[in-house]
């Protein structure tokens, strides 16, 4: 297939290199330089895509980030799979597959086409909102079918094969648009010395000035661009970034710029020379003193009927592609305006070779040196009058031009049909205001250039195109004098640089018009669209306005108006001016139009970078994890740590690497801890170093209990309340010297606890002599736990291990397989217990020391699992599982660890006398001893004291931990239960998912050793 | 004699030692540096890690005393001695952190101590929980700024100048202390996290990990 | 009242929908109403319309200073759900949830509440506990649900990552089959219709400036639009509560805070269940138009600026595309935040105040959608009656003096 | 994302170092036990929640681990100053330093019209 419409010279395309692409599986030729929609063009392809709603074929409109239609889905292989692609700002490359994303059986004979043609008058705006209500049963059957047409592209159903990274950027100055302002806003900011990035979306650098018609200093534009690129690529002081979209201006000028690093050269990133792979796409997270925006302006179409049909394109995209891409996309132009601007759309026509049947132009009596221009070329310039009509069907094939009054909204004249290809229109120029607009700031109407000019906040600089300047000299002007301005301000002085001569051009004002009037009212008139992503129409904003729907945000969400993926760049203005003339308010009264971030859609890869996979969140490792996992360790995740939950084994007697379950090997670790001796790798308790003469007051005021009697080489079990009295964090602290604690905390609390001393002594009690520094990873923490921990510890150790000399919550030092260590003689277990401090580097010598004097005794590792058995057979509480954020110290029936009378009003007291802490029937710890001892309940249980009262049951309490315990050979749990401390002995139940019931009886919290003898012996 | 603690938690026993990146070299590997590495990263284990805390003032004259080098008293500021083996860092207001050659940390505790006397301060040995890894290399830099969140530029962080600051989704030091090398101070236990995010990051300037 | 239906869409495509009438008035304001509700979103909507035809007090002002609708019934997830922990509010959430469930036909409109189900997962054990502990009560309270493992959750989600390859393995989920999603800007507009048509006034940009208040009880308010009479007034203004009760003197235990949510460009359907993890933080839909509705956390400082902290979505994001591995190659659209009104304990303020005839329904932090027709419901029954409810009883203010608190952060969590 | 300018770091970090928690000024009562449940309840749960100036905690988390005071607009999310512990606010809702902004917060036509509000 031939480029019928390329032309046979100009443009910024590699004519000596062919591409090869396939769309909707026919392959075409294109050149380096194209985009897929200069490349489409090209080939005459006029259908890209169906419509969304009404299933319209519909075509090209623009040449950047505003096109409403060239949505396609890119990519050759399922992984590779891109939803959505804007055709006009995906670079062409050799091998690049995209095919339209709706259209059934194909985009150009599509059969939902139909149902749109004849069902289009049953789908007014919001008509869902009135039908389908019928009979109620059966909505989520049409909605079933409503889904079917949901969506443009569709989700790849492989993972993605590339990868994203991001680069936190800092700068000075951030210049947002290459184009005339933004260069010249860059480049004066540059010499200035300041830190400067300039970010530009398109393939490359230059903006307007790469398609203009213009000469600077005598030479053609887009010298000086390339001039001035050069310039500040020589710069150390400069970063430049094409194909880089600013996306979203957050707050203290924080801006996302989402560069696409290899989109450009295939829909997989390629791997780098060294075979490295690549970021497909980067996210700049930029942090910039000053921001000028040089985002310029879009070009406004005209609303009229047929404005949808293939071949209507916007004027100014017109010159992009002739003078930028080589492509002229029709034989026959008609153009329709409001003002001079775009009539250089039918001049680059002209001059490449093809008809320009008429400029039909708004005003009466246009006067500018292009018209003039136009005029002299011979060009037919019809005046007071529009296009009212484009016809055809799968292109355009003519259009209706009238003569209208603009003010009465009303066709004055004959309609005069003038057979064309292509209808280009331009209603004026609309800023690009979305980054400010992101930063909260509201833009303002500006009656003179007929659209939004941005709201700025304190540092952000609207320059040029973005600020409603049009003329190429003032458009170079603002971005010298704001470059100089955004870089004083980050106390760089500037002196600017010589503004090359613009030439010098007459222009005529523009008028007002939005939509074209036609000679049927607009209800009834053909579709005028507004948006054409979302099928919007100006009826369909009068309609709504009929209903009610006066601001515009109601317009907009009863239309779905401007929430397609061009985000209404093109609609929104015109669909405010309809609504404005259906309500007979001015625009501005209308509302203003806020966007969000994003500019244009980021990838999700992009936005994730290597946060995912491996790197999702850190995972934390104790000095042991080599050990665990060469044991066959299975892991539990707690809070960011990796813990062994249990360890299993090959089953000894099947011999076919079967591995033991996880009840067998918690059954199996629990006997060897309450028979012989298990070890666990506690290191990731947290452990917080507290020094000072204040230490202990201190310790008195967050604990509940009493502090002021600790002997050095003694530990405490101390429990953490919130000022609202409920647990919050326990764990054992010892006095290592008068003014010297170490603290520990829960695996999940250390970071939180380690905040919350800092925050009353920094913010409360500052007087006191205090410090606390994290030692969790400083430290190694391995317990032996078993009737043979002390022989087996006496083994290596030169500590005094006698059990009256070393008692029950007593800590000493000395060494432990030739490392000094710090012992603490304490229990989670009830057994006799030893946790053995070391310097975490020594870890591993000491674990297999260990070890190898432990094998005699059946030294048995365990993980989590057995030691939550172990400690529920004990009642021992575990903070987050036992409690929820709702239990006191009392509810857990640990008066024995409150300090009623201790002097000073420690945190949580007062809340402890509160109504609802003292009223009777709170839920309290207790035991449960299923009546069935093979009966594990499940953790989560409700418990009932009634199971054959009807739903809603009143249920009493709940199951928190629940376990077999092998030593008893029985179930038991522990739960909580309203006004339990008074019901032991009562009968419960637990009536669960499966219909059966439990009963188990209320008893004590603790289940084995209850006097606590084990752990002193 | 400070009523705390101390307690030399190493010993000169031949007694096998593990850094933090043990696991991370078995797990992950160590690629070697080659021609085309723009960055490489070497861990230097086994350094003496303190906490000081305590008053800018009174700390001053002790470290002076003991180690012969002034303690920084400006926000981020980091010192070293004239060998360069040992550094201090301003972490806060009231806390720095002492960096020295394996073995000395202990010496330099007990003289500490002495010298402060009776003034309000601690000094916590952290070294069995921390490792430094220095970074070297053109694309150190840009490395860098793939992961920490702090600006790198070397007009806003010159040679001298040390942060707490967030790495990917960790903490880490990160200081500079000289024109060619940056150094992480990282926390054991989110090593092997910050490792393989290096490994990872640096795939594009063939990193190299020296060992 | 116009009625709607499939017949009435063909008759007036015929006359080319010049006839339709308007959805509601807008009326100018009276003197003097029996109520006042202060607020136009979908809670002060829903209360007004349940005034009306549930308690036939029709002499009722909706005075909003915006646009109706405009607020957080705009700007959230649309999630409607009812599997809360503590029996006051389940009980609260599942007496709206039934409200949903013939809500379209009792405002002739389709809000298009879409019952697709809701997985909220578990990625560690103590999720899980959480999880049988919440489906526990939740059945014993007469609300759908149950406990699935991984293969259970697959078998719902194929293309959820249930592998254990996984940062944080799933290792299950409370599923409740009832839940699913609503159209939110259909459920605005219906509730303004109905109550509209039953004669109550909705007063769109008017702007409560004061109130009157003499001998500790309320006479009226003061607005943009002169003064209003009532003895009745009920504040149904989420993040702006706090302002409302500052005019009345009165303080409450509300912070207002950011919560954004995003949607990706609309993609075709993948996704036909919401899918909800506390533990990494994140939850998804997908729309009937195609678009992945995603809702990050709620931000951790105060807030009115109806903007964000970036991170939160970067985080948001990265959870997503763990969770599903696929949508790294979709790309996102737009992001917005909302103003949520929190309290300490996640649950919601239904409320007398120290000022006799003015109460406040506020507080609903991320829970808010879903509870529309049941606030409403439950709110106008109080104001009606001048007494809290049966079910709003727990929800008074004096639970913080008291210290009853309903604590559900945890079936709060990041979603609601 | 805000950049917040650490009086103790002297110079502005990354958001994503700070941790806010809440609102700034707020005391323990000395004598808790003196206190009604109301006060304590006041205490534990009651803020300010500005539509405006705001004063709040936060603590460079991953920085230097200081709690330290800002001063914020929560409409604009402008940060008007930064200030240690145990310092004043120089910027208030009614400080004459304080521009249009502000005024939001104040309200003084809306307070004036109250009658027999309860202080």
């Amino acid at each position: 297939m031939s480029q019928i419409h390329r032309t046979a010279r100009g443009g910024r395309i590699d004519r000596n290199r062919q591409l090869t692409f396939t769309f909707n599986g026919k392959r075409y030729q294109g050149h380096p330089g194209d985009t897929l929609a200069s490349a489409l063009l090209a080939n005459g392809v006029a259908i890209v895509n169906r419509s969304f709603k009404y299933s319209r074929p519909r075509g090209i409109v623009a040449a950047g980030a505003e096109e409403p239609n060239a949505v396609v889905q890119l990519g050759a292989s399922e992984a590779a799979q891109v939803p959505n692609v804007r055709a006009t700002q995906q670079a062409l490359y050799d091998g690049l597959v995209a095919r339209s994303t709706n259209g059934w059986p194909n985009v150009k004979r599509d059969l939902m086409g139909l149902v749109g043609k004849l069902g289009g008058a049953f789908m007014p705006p919001g008509f869902y909102y009135k039908t389908f209500m019928a009979p109620a049963s059966l909505w989520m059957t049409y909605e079933k079918y409503i889904r079917k047409s949901a969506g443009l592209g569709r989700s790849p159903t492989e993972a993605d094969p590339d990868i994203y990274d991001h680069l936190h950027q800092h700068c000075e100055v951030l210049v947002i648009g290459a184009g005339p302002a933004g260069l010249a806003a860059a480049l004066a900011a540059a010499r200035s010395g300041a830190r400067v990035i300039l970010c530009d979306e398109q393939e490359e650098m230059g903006g307007s000035l790469l398609d203009s018609r213009e000469t600077l200093a005598g030479e053609p534009a887009e010298a000086w661009a390339t001039q001035v690129i050069e310039e500040l690529k020589g710069l150390a002081n400069v970063t430049l970034l094409p194909r880089t979209t600013a996306n979203g201006y957050h707050d203290h000028h924080f801006v996302t710029l989402h560069e696409r690093c290899t989109e450009h050269l295939a829909d997989t990133a390629p791997r780098t020379a060294n075979g490295a792979r690549q970021s497909r796409a980067r996210l700049h997270r930029v942090r910039a003193g000053q921001v000028v925006l040089a985002t310029g302006a879009h070009e406004r179409p005209l609303v009229y009927a047929g404005n949808d049909v293939p071949g209507n394109l916007l004027a100014g995209a017109v010159s992009t592609y002739i003078r930028r891409y080589g492509v002229v996309p029709g034989q026959q132009l008609v153009l329709s305006v409001n003002n001079d601007y775009a009539y250089r759309a039918a001049l680059d026509w002209h001059e490449a070779g093809r008809e320009v049947v008429a400029i039909v132009d708004a005003r009466p009596a246009p006067e500018g040196d292009w018209v003039t221009e136009a005029k002299a070329k011979g060009i037919r310039v019809i005046t007071g009058s529009a296009v009212i009509e484009a016809k055809g069907a799968g292109r355009v094939s003519a259009a209706r031009v009238a003569a209208i009054d603009i003010d009465g909204f009303r066709v004055t004249g004959r309609v005069e049909e003038l057979a064309c290809d292509t209808v280009a229109s331009s209603g004026g120029y609309s800023p690009v205001i979305h980054l400010a607009s992101h930063t909260g700031a509201r833009p303002t109407w500006n009656d003179e250039i007929l659209g939004f000019v941005p709201g700025l906040v304190k540092g952000v600089h609207a320059a040029g195109g973005a600020n409603g300047l049009y003329a190429l000299g003032e458009v170079l002007a603002s971005g010298l004098e704001i470059g100089v301005r955004a870089a004083a301000a980050t106390g760089h002085p500037s002196s600017g640089f010589e503004l090359p001569s613009a030439e010098v051009r007459r222009d005529g004002p523009q008028v007002a018009l939005f939509q074209v009037p036609h000679e049927k009212p607009t209800l009834r008139a053909p579709k005028q669209f507004v948006d054409q992503q979302n099928d919007v129409t100006a009826a369909g904003i009068e309609l709504a306005t009929r209903e009610g729907f006066e601001s515009i945000e109601h317009v907009k969400r009863y239309t779905a108006m401007g929430f397609g993926t061009d985000q209404g760049k093109l609609g929104n203005i015109n669909g405010m001016a309809i609504a404005a003339r259906c309500l007979k308010r001015s625009i501005p009264e209308v509302g203003t139009t806020v966007f969000r971030p994003n500019y244009t859609p980021v990838t999700f890869g992009a936005i994730v970078g290597r946060h995912c996979g491996e790197l999702f969140d850190p995972e934390r490792y104790t000095a042991l994890q080599q050990w665990h996992v060469e044991h066959g360790a299975a892991f539990e995740d707690v809070g960011q740590w990796k813990r062994p939950w249990y360890y299993p084994q090959a089953r000894a007697q099947s011999g076919n690497g079967q591995r033991e379950t996880l009840h067998e090997a918690v059954a199996r670790e629990c006997r060897a801890v309450r028979e012989t001796v298990g070890i666990l790798d506690a290191s990731t308790l947290g452990k917080i170093d507290i020094q000072g003469a204040d230490a202990r007051e201190f310790l008195g005021r967050i604990y509940t209990n009493k502090w002021q009697k600790l002997d050095v080489g003694k530990c405490r079990y101390g429990l953490m309340c919130k000022d609202d009295g409920m647990v919050t964090d326990d764990g054992v602290t010892a006095c290592l010297a008068d003014n010297h604690f170490l603290m520990t905390t829960t695996t999940g609390g250390a970071a939180a606890i380690l905040e919350w001393l800092e925050l009353w002594h920094q913010t409360e009690w500052p007087e006191l002599d205090v410090t606390f520094t994290s030692v969790t990873d400083h430290w190694a923490t391995m317990t032996i736990t078993g009737p043979e921990a002390r022989k087996l510890l006496a083994e290596i150790t030169d500590i005094d291990l006698d059990r009256d000399r070393f008692k029950f919550m007593e800590w000493r030092q000395g060494k432990v397989a030739g490392v000094p260590a710090r012992v603490f003689r304490i229990s989670f277990t009830g057994e006799l217990t030893y946790e053995i401090n070391v310097q975490a580097n020594y870890a591993r010598h000491v674990w297999e020391t260990l070890f190898r004097h432990g094998e005699k005794y059946g030294l048995t590792p365990y993980g989590t699992e057995t030691m939550h058995v172990l400690r529920a057979e004990k009642g021992f509480i575990i903070v987050g599982q036992d409690t929820d954020g709702s239990v006191t110290p009392e509810d857990l029936g640990m008066q024995w660890c409150v300090g009623y009378d201790k002097p000073f009003p420690w945190i949580g007291k007062r809340a402890l006398s509160r109504p609802d802490t003292r009223r009777e029937g709170r839920k309290q710890l207790v035991g449960l001893r299923p009546r069935d001892p093979k009966v594990v309940l499940e953790e989560g249980a409700q418990i009932v004291l009634d199971p054959t009262h009807a739903i809603p049951m009143p249920m009493v309490g709940h199951v928190t931990s629940s376990y077999y315990s092998p030593t008893l050979d029985a179930g038991f749990a522990l739960a909580v239960v309203k006004g339990g401390h008074h019901k032991l002995g009562a009968t419960v139940y637990l009536p669960m998912a499966d219909g059966t019931t439990h009963e188990a009886e209320i008893v004590s919290t603790i289940f084995y050793d209850p006097k606590g003898e084990r752990q002193h012996v | 004699m400070s009523k705390a603690a101390v307690f030399d938690t190493r010993t000169d026993a031949a007694i096998a030692v593990e850094s933090p990146l043990a696991y991370s070299y078995r797990r992950s590997g160590a690629p070697t540096p080659g021609p085309h590495s723009q960055v490489t990263i070497r861990e230097r284990a086994f350094l003496g890690h303190l906490i000081l805390r305590g008053g800018a003032i009174v700390l001053d004259e002790a470290v002076r005393e003991v180690l012969g080098m002034n303690l920084p008293g400006k926000p981020q500021g980091l010192v070293h001695d004239a060998s360069g083996e040992r550094s201090i860092q301003w972490l806060s207001p009231d806390e720095w952190l002492l960096i020295v050659p394996g073995g000395e940390e202990f010496d330099f505790e007990n003289r500490l101590r002495e010298a402060l006397g009776d003034a309000r301060f601690a000094i916590v040995n952290v070294g069995g929980g921390q490792t430094l890894l220095e970074l070297e290399g053109p694309k150190a830099r840009e490395l860098l700024m793939k992961s920490v969140v702090y600006d790198v530029h070397p007009d806003h962080f010159p040679v001298g100048k040390g942060v707490t600051t967030v790495f990917a989704k960790a903490t880490a030091i990160l200081r500079r202390p000289s024109d060619t090398r940056w150094e992480l101070v990282l926390r054991r236990s989110f090593a092997d996290y910050c490792y393989r995010w290096l490994l990872d990051a640096g795939e594009e300037y063939a990193i190299g990990v020296v060992r | 009242m116009q009625r709607y239906s499939g017949f009435g869409l063909v008759k007036h495509a015929l006359s080319h929908h010049e006839n339709w009438q308007r959805q509601w008035r807008n009326p100018t304001p009276k003197q003097q109403y029996d109520v006042v509700i202060v607020g136009g979103g979908g809670h002060g909507l829903a209360t007004a319309y349940y005034l009306a035809k549930v308690h036939g007090i029709t002499n009722v002002a909706v005075i909003e200073k915006g646009w109706l609708g405009g607020g957080n019934t705009a700007r959230n997830t649309t999630i409607v759900r009812s599997n809360y922990l503590w029996d006051e509010a389940a009980a609260l959430y599942e007496h709206s949830m039934k409200l949903w469930e013939g809500l379209s036909q009792d405002l002739n409109y389709n809000v298009m509440f879409s019952q697709r189900g809701v997985l909220n997962l578990g990625h560690t054990l103590q999720d899980m506990r959480d999880i049988q502990r919440r489906v526990n009560a939740n059945r014993l309270n007469g609300i759908d649900g149950e406990v699935l493992d991984a293969a259970g959750v697959q078998e719902i989600v194929p293309i959820l990552d249930c592998s254990k390859r996984a940062r944080y393995p799933v290792l299950g989920a409370s599923w409740q089959p009832r839940a699913g999603v609503a159209r939110h800007d259909a459920v605005a507009w219906g509730y303004a219709r109905g109550a509209d048509a039953l004669g109550v006034d909705i007063l769109q940009q008017t702007e409560v400036t004061g109130f009157k208040i003499r001998d500790g009880r309320v006479l009226g308010v003061h607005t943009n639009r002169g003064d209003i009479e009532a003895r009745t007034v009920g504040c149904v203004a989420a993040g702006n509560s706090g302002v409302l009760a500052r005019m009345a003197g009165i303080k409450l235990p509300i912070e207002s805070h950011p919560l954004q949510a995003l949607v990706s460009e609309p993609i075709k359907p993948v996704l036909d269940t919401v899918v909800m993890s506390n533990h990494v933080h994140g939850y998804i839909s997908q729309s009937d138009k195609g678009d992945l509705v995603i809702g990050a956390g709620i931000d951790g400082y105060n807030g009115y600026g109806q903007r964000g902290s970036y991170p939160t979505v970067e985080h948001t994001l990265q959870a997503i595309v763990e969770m599903f591995p696929i949508f790294s190659r979709v790309r996102m659209n737009r992001q917005w935040g909302g103003i949520v009104d929190t309290c300490p304990d996640a649950c919601p303020i239904l409320s007398a105040t120290p000022v006799k005839g003015l109460f406040f329904n506020c507080g609903w932090g991320t829970g808010g959608f879903k509870a529309t027709p049941g606030s409403g419901h439950v709110f106008a029954a109080t104001l009606a009656k001048g007494e809290a409810h049966p079910l709003a009883a727990s929800f008074s203010i004096d639970r913080f003096h008291s210290g009853a608190l309903i604590d559900e952060h945890g079936a709060a969590g990041v979603a609601h | 994302m805000l950049h917040i300018y650490c009086p103790y770091c002297e110079e502005l970090r990354e958001e994503e170092e700070f941790h806010p928690k809440g609102q700034a000024h707020i005391a323990r009562p000395a004598d808790p036990d003196a206190c009604s449940d109301d006060e304590w309840g006041d205490y534990l749960f009651f803020r300010d929640n500005p539509r405006g100036i705001h004063h709040e905690l936060w603590v460079h988390a991953v920085g230097c681990r200081k709690f330290f005071n800002v001063t914020r607009h929560t409409v604009t999310y402008e940060i008007l100053e930064t200030y240690k512990m145990g310092e004043q606010p120089s910027v208030t809702a009614t400080s004459p330093a304080d521009d249009a902004a502000a005024r939001v917060a104040a309200e003084p036509s809306e307070a004036s019209r109250q009658e027999g509000a309860r202080a």
